[in-house]
């Protein structure tokens, strides 16, 4: 159920150059059903920065109610956030939105995950879980360059981890295609989140296999009322549009319109 | 006694607020959060005689203290609204205010004439400004004859009371509501949204896909009180105020400036429980200002 | 080359950054607190033939991310403006554009005749959109057959180049661009403010004596942006752009819109240093950009 | 000189109801001219709130490099600032204004000073200065009600002090005036700060006596430049109308038309 929390900060890190990692607790931890979902949060109590900004859950610890968000601090909304401190309080709107389909890869079976930039924290709650039921997770994670790279020990730690960065600072130099395209093991599905020219190219290159893309858009309501996020759908799909926030922002790869 | 009840043309309201159209879809995510039985009034987003898909994306853009948008009318059309948005909403204890879009005035009164039939519409409120369409909207709320005879029009074929939605984007705004007046009207919402564009620092290129949007929130409370103000002594016919209210006391205002019930739009998106957060407090708020009866401020600032 | 440097009808500006009209008075009290020839230029306070003493008090009301303000174009009139307030200005290296105001086309003449004679009044700014005064001011920014016929006579008597300042209280602000460019003049500044409105919660009483004030600040950026993007479309005379400016981004956003310099207003309330300060941040902002000099900027929206 | 300075604070302490004493320290200190003197401070960095409140220097510390200031936390800035914690930083402009000229007043004299509500903090500074040169001051001090007094005792330090409630629920019932009614001291200048209604009264009483008024309006620019904050003046005087923030807001009785 989509609850309104005001979630207490327990944890606010720098990890990389404007790249920062917030630890929430509150009782919206307790609603999550899927990795993949996301918060609508409000940076401020002032209405300067009217609108919230949705952030994809990162990381869930159940035991001590707090989920984990990283985000790059950009704009005004999220510049704001990275100033916050220990023990202050946020209001959240959440969980929102339908997340990855941990139940579409077997155990044993192999799935890999591909991210892009701000794109690859909901992929480690994926992957967790994915690892957790005893698939063998593989990651492909682009980056602009060095100084924003984050998380390479944390994925590291749950499967095989390919860092690219589009400079070539660190791991391979290019995008997450140059990684993919030198792929050879099979794999049953592949999951990915990132910006949508990485999204259409990976969609591109793994046509016909299963797959599964989380997507962006320009929010209001964040939870399908205002026809704010709507993209259209590929010829042939039973609706013309679909909801990012109610409907996704989490698709079968070949229903939204890229 | 309900202290908060508010008889309008169509609408016996227990009390006077209700999500503004196109802030509340046709009721059923926020219905997933609250009793909408709790509300006033529900302003279901636009409906137009076929479906829209509306404007490309990005279709909002945030300012400061508000927002723009260029939805651009996205709805399933008139038949969809007919056989599946209004009969979900049957089971609320909740009048509905259909508001009502279109090109020509032939799609207007078609709209209208339809959708005034279905058992829970009380009202109708007739869309002459949305600024984000290329045809039709706005079009028709800048010039006073054409609204007066829109408004006629939709007032002959209409089963249920008929409010009329004002754009703030006009020299003079109680002209357009005399006009409306004249042609009928039961009623006056106001305000829609004020033009408004926002640009990306970076390359210089309208943020919103249809590059100008509605300007909303908090930021254009001021006008529209000022408009509600003005035109509450321009007409006899009662108004439903909206604007940037955000909070209980904005509330307080839209009524003191002369309006008879509130909408909320934005402030739906910052606080998806607004509305019943605000129908909570008002009580309350009535006693601070020692007032038995929420009907007493309204107008109030032209009394002083 | 300095990267900053703007050419206007009448202003040779060493860079595209003015205080606005009304909300730097003639400048003496931002002068104790910085070198004034730092400068773009500056637009004096309104001027009028006879002192005014303004409206009653309160003044000024603080609404969301924006203020309303009712000052009534308090000034000390003509005669002094000239044997004091423009003396004064003479010792600063800094081109002044005088804000001409009036109640009759005769003492716009008047004025704009006399005031265009002193030696530092590089250009005239003819308002005719003051939203605070009961005559005068915004109604010939209304009209724009009556705005085209003032311009006109004020080019007629004026020795510099004519800005007209236009109110964004109208339907259609192109037709009123194009009238007074039609009636002669060298360039257009706007906007001015929008009419807004503040009441008490606990009276329900206007915050501002005079009623109704007019709305500026960070809220009314998005209407001015959309403006001058359209204005800057229908009319060929240079733009000075305004309305919400506080800080170095909202310079860019102005300039790709179409204005070729701008003018900052409320946002020296609340840094008095913002001007210079604006200064100071341009050159790295135009560095980060990718763009060595700023008039790359002017308009960048429409090309895209 | 007037500067704008980001004053750190040193404390922050609600000393009656909505009633908060905040201490602030910065290079400002150092302009201050005279008692009466104001601040205008930016409650936040956002811009909902835009404009600056204007708040009176309660009491200066120049050894610490630091005021006082005594406000109510009334409206939506006030409230804001009343949450501010104490290592906060806010953004001050001033010294502005002309404050009460405490060499109106010779040693060995006595003065009256009066305040009514938020106008009281100025004129504890006032005191302290008049004290220190060897003035005698009278405090008569007004307030709605008992929750609401603050300072009796640290001007009681300085000199008699008489307390008035208009509920009686503290001090003497009724306002300032009925106190002064009573008092039969010979006194050489008379020193105000508080509401309108009770400037005027006050004004009326002691008409023909040497005396001092601190007024409130609003304000935009805080110096000198918008004439937001003007007011007329009597008949006679040099100028139709004074400019609070900065002609005053300490004015010579007689001369604001009230
Ligand atoms: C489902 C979803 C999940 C996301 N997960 C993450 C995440 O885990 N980490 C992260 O860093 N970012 C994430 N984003 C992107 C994040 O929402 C934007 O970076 C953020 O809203 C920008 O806000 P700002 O205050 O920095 O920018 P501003 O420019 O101040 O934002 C202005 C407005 O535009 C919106 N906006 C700007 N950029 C975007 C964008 N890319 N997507 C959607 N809205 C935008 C803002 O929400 C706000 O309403 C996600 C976006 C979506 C839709
Ligand atoms: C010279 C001077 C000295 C002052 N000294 C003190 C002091 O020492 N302690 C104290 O508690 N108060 C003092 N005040 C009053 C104080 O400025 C207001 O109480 C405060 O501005 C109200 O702000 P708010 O955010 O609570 O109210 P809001 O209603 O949010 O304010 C909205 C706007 O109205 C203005 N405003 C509201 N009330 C007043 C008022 N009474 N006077 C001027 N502007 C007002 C605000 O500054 C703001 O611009 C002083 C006022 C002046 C002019
Ligand atoms: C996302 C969005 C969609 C809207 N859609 C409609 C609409 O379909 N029909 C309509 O009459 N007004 C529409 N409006 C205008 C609102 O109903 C309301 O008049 C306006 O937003 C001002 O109120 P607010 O400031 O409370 O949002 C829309 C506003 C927003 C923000
Ligand atoms: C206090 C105040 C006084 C003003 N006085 C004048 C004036 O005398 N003449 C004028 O043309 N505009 C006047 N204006 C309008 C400004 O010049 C400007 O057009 C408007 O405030 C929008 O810009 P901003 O948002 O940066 O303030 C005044 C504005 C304010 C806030
Ligand atoms: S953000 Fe409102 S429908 Fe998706
Ligand atoms: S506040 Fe601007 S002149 Fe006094």
């Amino acid at each position: 159920m989509i609850i309104q929390d005001r979630m207490k900060i327990t944890s606010q890190n720098r990890l990389a150059h404007n790249i920062f990692e917030m630890k929430l607790t509150g009782k919206l931890v307790g609603e999550i059903s899927s990795p993949g979902q996301f918060i609508h949060i409000r940076v401020s109590d002032s209405y300067e920065l009217l609108l919230r900004r949705p952030i994809s859950i990162a990381s869930i610890n159940e035991e001590k109610t707090e989920i984990t968000i990283i985000y790059r601090a950009e704009g005004k909304g999220t510049t704001e956030l990275s100033k916050k401190r220990e023990g202050d309080e946020v209001d959240v709107l959440g969980p929102l939105g339908n997340g990855f389909p941990v139940e579409e890869t077997a155990a044993g079976e192999t799935a890999i995950l591909i991210g892009g930039g701000i794109g690859v924290p909901p992929l480690y709650e994926l992957s967790k879980q994915l690892t957790a039921k005893g698939v063998k997770c593989v990651h492909v994670l682009g980056f602009q360059s060095e100084n924003v790279v984050f998380y390479e020990k944390e994925f590291a730690e749950l499967g095989e981890t390919h860092i690219v960065t589009v400079d070539g600072t660190h791991g391979t130099a290019g995008f997450v295609t140059t990684v993919m395209e030198k792929f050879e093991e099979k794999f049953s599905t592949y999951y990915s989140c990132g910006p949508m020219p990485m999204l259409n190219a990976v969609e591109q290159m793994y046509k016909g296999q299963k797959g599964f893309l989380s997507f962006e858009q320009r929010m209001g309501c964040g939870i399908g009322a205002c026809f704010a996020c709507v993209c259209r759908t590929t010829e042939g799909s039973d609706k013309p549009y679909i909801k990012v926030c109610s409907d996704g922002p989490v698709f079968p790869a070949g229903v939204v319109s890229i | 006694m309900n202290r908060l009840s508010v008889d309008l043309p169509g609408l016996q309201l227990k009390n006077p607020i209700m999500p503004a159209s196109g802030c509340f879809g046709f009721g059923q995510e926020y219905g997933n959060l609250y009793d909408l039985s709790l509300l006033g009034a529900i302003m279901i987003k636009a409906t137009t005689l076929e479906m829209r898909l509306g404007n490309p994306t990005p279709r909002v853009a945030e300012t400061s203290s508000g927002m723009l948008n260029a939805i651009g009318l996205q709805n399933p059309g008139l038949k969809s609204v007919m056989e599946n948005e209004l009969p979900w909403l049957e089971k609320f204890d909740v009048p509905i205010i259909a508001n009502v879009a279109g090109t020509e005035t032939s799609d207007y009164v078609e709209v209208a004439r339809v959708i005034s039939s279905a058992p829970n519409v009380n009202a109708l409120e007739l869309n002459i400004s949305c600024p984000n369409v290329k045809e039709g909207g706005i079009t028709f709320g800048t010039d006073p004859i054409v609204a007066e005879k829109l408004t006629a029009a939709v007032k002959a074929v209409s089963k249920v009371p008929v409010y009329v939605k004002l754009s703030p984007n006009v020299t003079n705004v109680s002209e357009i509501a005399r006009a409306v007046e004249a042609g009928g009207a039961d009623g006056i919402t106001m305000i829609n949204t004020l033009l408004g564009m926002r640009l990306d620092e970076k390359t210089g290129r309208p943020v919103i896909a249809n590059l100008t949007g509605g300007l909303s929130g908090p930021a254009i409370k001021p006008v529209a009180i000022k408009m509600v103000y003005e035109v509450s002594q321009a007409v006899r016919i009662p108004i439903i105020g909206m604007g940037g209210i955000t909070e209980t006391s904005d509330v307080i205002d839209f009524l003191s400036a002369g309006a008879s019930a509130v909408a909320v739009g934005t402030a739906n998106f910052v606080n998806p429980f607004i509305c019943p957060t605000i129908i909570k407090e008002l009580p309350a708020k009535l006693d601070e200002l020692g007032i038995n009866h929420i009907s007493e401020l309204i107008g109030r600032s032209h009394r002083l």
